[in-house]
């Protein structure tokens, strides 16, 4: 068994540009649900919509600089769109539409309907080039001590992508720490109360949801140039569900739990493949019971249980104050 | 006489630290009807929630003949032959009014076909209107199923949270008239009403409650005349 | 990518995974290529593409990866005087297609008159599909609400009890590793643990948080959680592919006034309204039933009624784990058993229950049959690979013009 | 504007008797719950710098009657207005923008907000609680002013110790307190006072009393449910009995108690009235 190499994994996964684009979703899942108290559990229809929005702009022939705005811009439409008719309905109704829209959306962009604007299952790829070409680094070339080492071209997108987290989480504190915030946090609280003080609580949760939209859209647009490739299939309610995990597991209602929730989910998702792949090959018995396929659905399993056990003990998370816990009763 | 249920030095509330009740002392006797009345905001309803378990009792004992209830849960209490109509949201709205009865019996079905009877006979309306649905029935016929629901087990005791509340007058005529009608059939009854005086002309006896504590117990007939209770619902308002 | 040299060059427009083929429509001594064909390919009940033959015949739809997929012939589009020889055979299921090969597939093609189905019969046979997929989210989808009704919470698990009905059907009745009983045998065991799963639910996980006055937001990401911790051991244990419960596969359509129909579908449809109308029954007419009713109009004047709350509650979860597995089991045999059927079909029971009004169980069944022939009759508008999403729209529209749905109150607007 | 304290000296003591300055008028109001009126108020003024106190038995739609007029639920029939603004289909947060502001008779302290965080929610200047402003700054200056305000609000209900304290860990009586301070910070010309007695232990009620007849000294309008009836003969200057929904009785409080219809809306009717 080579620990060494499952925290090797674990680190290089959990600096990377893909844990950089879920920090960005959970900052934007952590508006909405930590600061709003909206259970939007349709988050992955905005990274889709704005990792679409982006891709056909540049199809169209648009640069990729008009297209991540349009990207933004089509989430936040989006967001509008889901807002109105589904705002005024309790919580769990809430749920129940924001998860039936966004696999409605995805159902409809992988269909051949859809297909000379989408390409339908099989997606749109080589759209970022734009982006590489930016790259100050040989794309081929290597950096790192050991085998402790990542690509030119990792390495760029993951200056760009933590660079996006630190301006999304900046933008967050500011709005938070804003009075603006504050009435974000009432409405959290006891809509009631927010509005016999005069708060217009409808327009404040349109606009949590709108700006979170927008930052939804940032995390798909990072994860599709990352991969140059936008699927259908990889906006699965799946990516919401996990991204809870993420936000609930770092601290919901709390700045830096939805990046430190991303950084531990990654390190601890990918050092236990890794883990899992070492006692295969090193323990008999485990290679016996478990393909390394299913080895990596066991780990989703973990992550169901792991859920499971944060809610029922620890539903403040790592980063929040148990006095301060979001998820109680009142 | 015996004593039937017995409570002293009852202390309750629902937020931590707030006490509603602030020791309250009562007895119901055998065959009794018992009427407390007070003030809004005295504790009434809390006083009769706390009895049936419902709130919980920080200090003090409820006895229900020799046994100690306090704190019992409220299923317990039915099998135990306490009956409670709550003042709000007293029937099953979504269920006929056979179906609200049936429930009232639900820890002792094979008794239907005995309780049935007598309980129709109290109340015709609800033989008339078996098969309504109890959701559409007015307030003072809401009340009778109420009532009847709580009596199906044969209690030897039930417990009124203000029968008469937000019924019209005929109808509040009605319920005191069936009230008083359930304790001549021998059945105890501690009800607790905001129509001070209809409660005292038909109760045996009457206690009164202000801020949370006793403030007098006497006959209901000379509660009915005491000059002190209205003052105690008016205040000084009363005095003048 | 780099496989695609294995690829036949006759295919060689291709550079991964497709199914292909050539129709040529055999008369007496002669072979002749239809052209103007449309061969669809679905996976899952999803389009992945779609093809037109071409003057030789030949047709080819490129498939994202490997896997199995269905393909269908719309007899629609051939040729006047041209038939399937076997007239069933527009759509072959479990076409397995192995990683960077082309998988062929034959459509014999004779002499024929089939053409286009008449109007009546397409609209019926979808009228048709439409009973058979509402009695399966009805049968799924009354659990849901009940739970609803009792607890209040909205339980995200509620699929995978749905995939465990299958599973459990698909593990006694054909696996090699399971004891090899008859359909009805197996499938009684399944609901039989799916009921005692509902069981275990409630007793070691839903009664202690209820205990703990866990809040609803709270216990229902404990379902999501619970959710997701069983869809993967499903597919640890099961596999990820689709399979077939060994009796009743290929079955052959019989008549129903005019409309082509396979028995399995109508004991679906038989089956879920009967077992339905016993829900409604019991709900109706036993003690319990009532009391259930009881609880979910008000708990805490059923605890005053001496009515033991809990045990209403848990009884509630041993059904709803029942007919859980008894949607599962049918939900398996008209389409086929795979581990993530359960968290597809959910969807489509939010829609249900949410379109008939949460928590009452008559909304939910309503609300099935209308999602159910929502989502079967919009193929004759949308191509059906949009299936599921109309039903979907269907719920976003109803909750725009009666958020209470069809049969419930005015409360759910926050 | 000068408020007169003798101006409803000369009003009647009948129910929807009009006043010399009404700043809430109150016209055909209904609502009914599954066929049972909850309020039925045929015309009801409030005149402009009193405090009115609203009484009645249980169930009478005290409740009702505020919730329908600060807009957070809809009459089947009716119309009402504020300083001759009327407020049918008004929702409940412009009631509160146009100076209407009430409390609830369980107090809505926003738990996991500071106390301070919670006087802060009520002010209506800030322009930091609009996006851009949230975004571009210059919010400060109006935080500042709001402090200075909420400090000497808070100073004034004895709740300074807890500025920095979250508001859930108030106990019952500080919560009503913080309440009323935090209504008081949107400057509201009429404040509504849900039972703000109620819970409240017996050493606080009277500086709750104190603080309230403040408000009217501040030329405020108070409307206020009570049901402890020393206190409303204490410090109402006009009082309104609401039985069944409807307005039976209305005038000084000195009136009200010899009021024999509202002794019997009060201890209910003898059966046999005609022979005491």
């Amino acid at each position: 068994m080579d620990f060494i190499a499952v925290i090797r994994d674990g680190f290089l996964a959990m600096i990377g540009p893909v844990t950089a684009a879920y920090a960005v979703s959970a900052v934007s899942l952590n508006l909405q649900f930590g600061y709003t108290g909206l259970l939007n559990f349709g988050q992955v229809a905005f990274m889709m919509v704005g990792a679409y929005g982006t891709a056909i702009t540049v199809e169209a022939g648009g640069s990729l600089w008009l297209g991540i705005p349009v990207g933004i811009l089509t989430a936040v439409l989006l967001g509008l769109l889901l807002g109105l008719p589904t705002l005024r309905l309790r919580a769990d109704y809430l749920a129940i539409t924001t998860i039936a829209l966004a696999e409605a959306l995805r159902l409809i962009v992988r269909s051949s309907w859809a297909e000379p604007l989408t390409n339908g299952v099989f997606g749109i790829q080589g759209f970022a080039d734009a982006f590489f070409d930016l790259n100050p680094f040989p794309g081929g070339a290597v950096y790192g001590v050991g085998t402790w080492t990542v690509t030119g071209r990792s390495l760029w997108m993951m200056i760009v992508s933590w660079t996006v987290v630190l301006l999304v989480v900046l933008l967050i504190r500011r709005l938070i720490k804003s009075p603006w915030g504050r009435v974000m946090r009432a409405i959290r609280e006891d809509e009631d109360a927010a509005r016999s003080l005069g708060k217009n609580v409808f327009g404040y949760k349109l606009q949590s949801l709108m700006i979170g939209g927008a930052i939804g859209a940032v995390s798909g647009i990072l994860l599709a140039i990352e991969q140059q490739n936008v699927t259908p299939d990889a906006y699965l309610p799946r990516l919401t569900f996990i991204l809870y995990v993420i936000v609930i597991l770092g601290g919901a209602g709390t700045i830096l739990g939805p990046v430190i929730g991303a950084l531990v989910f990654q390190f601890v998702f990918f050092g236990f493949d890794s883990l899992m792949a070492s006692a295969q090959a090193n323990i008999d018995w485990v290679g016996d019971i478990l393909s390394p396929a299913e080895a990596g659905q066991v780990k989703l399993i973990l992550v169901g249980v792991g859920l499971m056990l944060l809610m029922i003990f620890r539903p403040q998370g790592m980063m929040g104050d148990l006095n301060e816990s979001l998820i109680d009763d009142h | 006489m015996t004593t039937l249920l017995n409570a002293t030095g009852i202390r309750a509330g629902y937020l931590p630290g707030v006490d509603i009740l602030r020791g309250v002392d009562l007895h119901v006797d055998e065959g009794e009807l018992v009427g407390i009345i007070g003030p809004n905001g005295a504790g009434k309803s809390t006083l009769i929630k706390a009895l049936f378990g419902l709130v919980a009792i920080r200090e003090g004992s409820v006895t229900l003949r020799e046994d100690d209830i306090t704190n019992k849960a409220a299923h317990d209490l039915v099998k135990a032959g306490v009956g409670y109509v709550p003042q709000r949201a007293n029937v099953f709205p979504s269920l006929t009014v056979e179906e609200n009865l049936e429930m009232g019996l639900f820890t002792d079905p094979h008794r239907w076909d005995e309780r049935v009877p007598a309980v129709h006979e109290l109340f015709p309306l609800l033989a008339n209107r078996a098969d309504q649905k109890a959701g559409s029935l007015s307030g003072g016929e809401r009340q009778m199923v109420a009532m009847g629901r709580a009596l199906m087990t044969a209690p030897s005791l039930i417990l009124l949270d203000e029968p008469s509340a937000g019924l019209s007058p005929a109808n509040q005529e009605l319920v005191f008239d069936t009230v008083r009608k359930i304790a001549d059939s021998g059945v105890s009854i501690l009800m607790v009403e905001q129509n001070a005086r209809r409660c005292l002309e038909i109760a045996d006896r009457g206690y009164v409650l202000d801020q949370g504590s006793n403030a007098y117990t006497d006959t209901g007939d000379a509660l009915l005349h005491d000059e002190n209770v209205i003052g105690l619902y008016l205040g000084t308002l009363g005095r003048e | 990518m780099a496989l695609a040299l294995l690829a036949v060059p006759a295919m060689a427009l291709a550079d991964g995974e497709a199914i292909g083929g050539t129709l040529i429509a055999t008369t007496d001594d002669e072979r002749v290529p239809v052209e103007g064909v449309l061969i669809s390919v679905e996976q899952d009940g999803t389009l992945v593409g779609d093809s037109t033959s071409d003057a030789e015949g030949k047709w080819l739809v490129p498939v994202p990866g490997a896997g199995t997929y269905t393909v269908r012939l719309d007899v629609s589009t051939l040729p006047d005087g041209v038939g399937l020889t076997n007239a069933d055979s527009d759509v072959l299921e479990d076409i397995v297609v192995q990683e960077g090969r082309q998988r062929t597939v034959l459509f014999p093609l004779g002499e024929g008159s089939t053409t286009s189905p008449p109007p009546y019969q397409r609209f019926g046979s979808l009228l048709f599909a439409g009973l058979k997929l509402g009695a399966v989210i009805a049968l799924s989808a009354v659990g849901l609400s009940l739970i609803y009704a009792v607890t209040g919470l909205v339980n995200f698990a509620h699929g995978e009890m749905v995939t465990l009905g299958a599973v459990l059907t698909y593990f006694f009745s054909t696996s090699v590793a399971g004891p090899g009983w008859s359909l009805f045998i197996a499938g009684a065991a399944a609901v039989a643990l799916g009921a005692g799963f509902g069981w275990v639910q409630d007793r070691g996980l839903w009664r202690p948080l209820r205990k703990r006055r866990m809040g609803l937001v709270a216990m229902m990401v404990v379902s999501i959680g619970l959710s997701f911790a069983l869809r993967y051991l499903i597919l640890v244990m099961f596999g990820g592919t689709r399979k077939l419960y060994d009796e009743f596969t290929g079955q052959t359509p019989i008549d129903f006034f005019g409309i082509p129909v396979v028995p399995k579908n109508l004991i679906t449809i038989v089956v879920g309204v009967v077992v339905l109308a016993l829900v409604g029954l019991f709900l109706q007419r036993t003690r319990i039933g009532t009391a259930l009713r009881a609880v979910s109009d008000n708990p805490d004047l059923s605890e005053s009624s001496g009515i033991d709350v809990d045990k209403v509650v848990t009884l509630t979860w041993v059904m709803a784990g029942g007919l859980a597995a008894l949607g599962g089991l049918f939900f398996g045999l008209t389409e086929a058993v795979q581990w993530d059927m359960g968290f597809r079909l959910l969807l489509l029971i939010f829609a249900a229950v949410v379109l008939g009004g949460l928590g009452t169980a008559y909304g939910a069944m309503l609300g099935a049959f209308v999602v159910g022939i929502a989502v079967e009759m919009s193929t004759l508008i949308f191509p059906s690979e949009l299936k599921s999403a109309v039903g979907l729209i269907v719920l976003i529209i109803m909750l725009l013009v009666r958020p209470q749905g069809l049969l419930g109150t005015r409360e759910r607007i926050g | 504007m000068t408020i007169d304290p003798n101006a409803l000296a000369d009003v009647a003591a009948v129910p929807g008797v009009a006043k010399p300055d009404p700043i809430v008028t109150i016209d055909g109001l209904e609502r009914s719950f599954g066929g049972v009126h909850a309020v039925n108020v045929d015309h009801l003024e409030i005149q402009r710098g009193t405090i009115t106190s609203l009484i009645g038995p249980n169930g009478a739609g005290k409740t009702t009657l505020f919730n329908l007029i600060s807009g957070f639920d809809e009459p089947d029939n009716g119309e009402w207005d504020l300083d001759g603004g009327g407020l049918v289909g008004i929702s409940a947060y412009q009631v509160a923008r146009r100076g209407m502001v009430r409390t609830f008779q369980l107090t809505k302290s926003l738990a996991r907000l500071t106390v301070m965080e919670n006087m802060h929610v009520a002010d209506q200047t800030n322009p930091g609680e609009t996006l851009r402003g949230a975004l571009f700054g210059g919010w400060r200056k109006a935080e500042d002013e709001a402090t200075e305000k909420a400090t000497a609000l808070l100073e004034r209900f004895g709740l300074t110790h807890m500025a920095d304290e979250f508001a859930g860990s108030l106990s019952g009586g500080q919560r009503k307190l913080l309440e009323v301070a935090r209504a008081l910070m949107v400057d509201p010309d009429v404040i509504m006072l849900d039972e703000p007695m109620a819970g409240v232990n017996p050493a606080l009620t009277q500086s709750l009393l104190h603080h309230i007849t403040g408000l009217r000294e501040d030329g405020m309008t108070v409307i206020f449910i009570e049901h402890d009836m020393d206190v409303v003969q204490e410090i109402s200057d006009w009082v309104v009995v609401l039985a069944e929904g409807s307005v039976i009785a209305e005038g000084p409080p000195a009136s009200i108690g010899s009021n024999e219809i509202v002794i019997d809306a009060y201890l209910g009717r003898t059966h046999r009235e005609e022979e005491e």
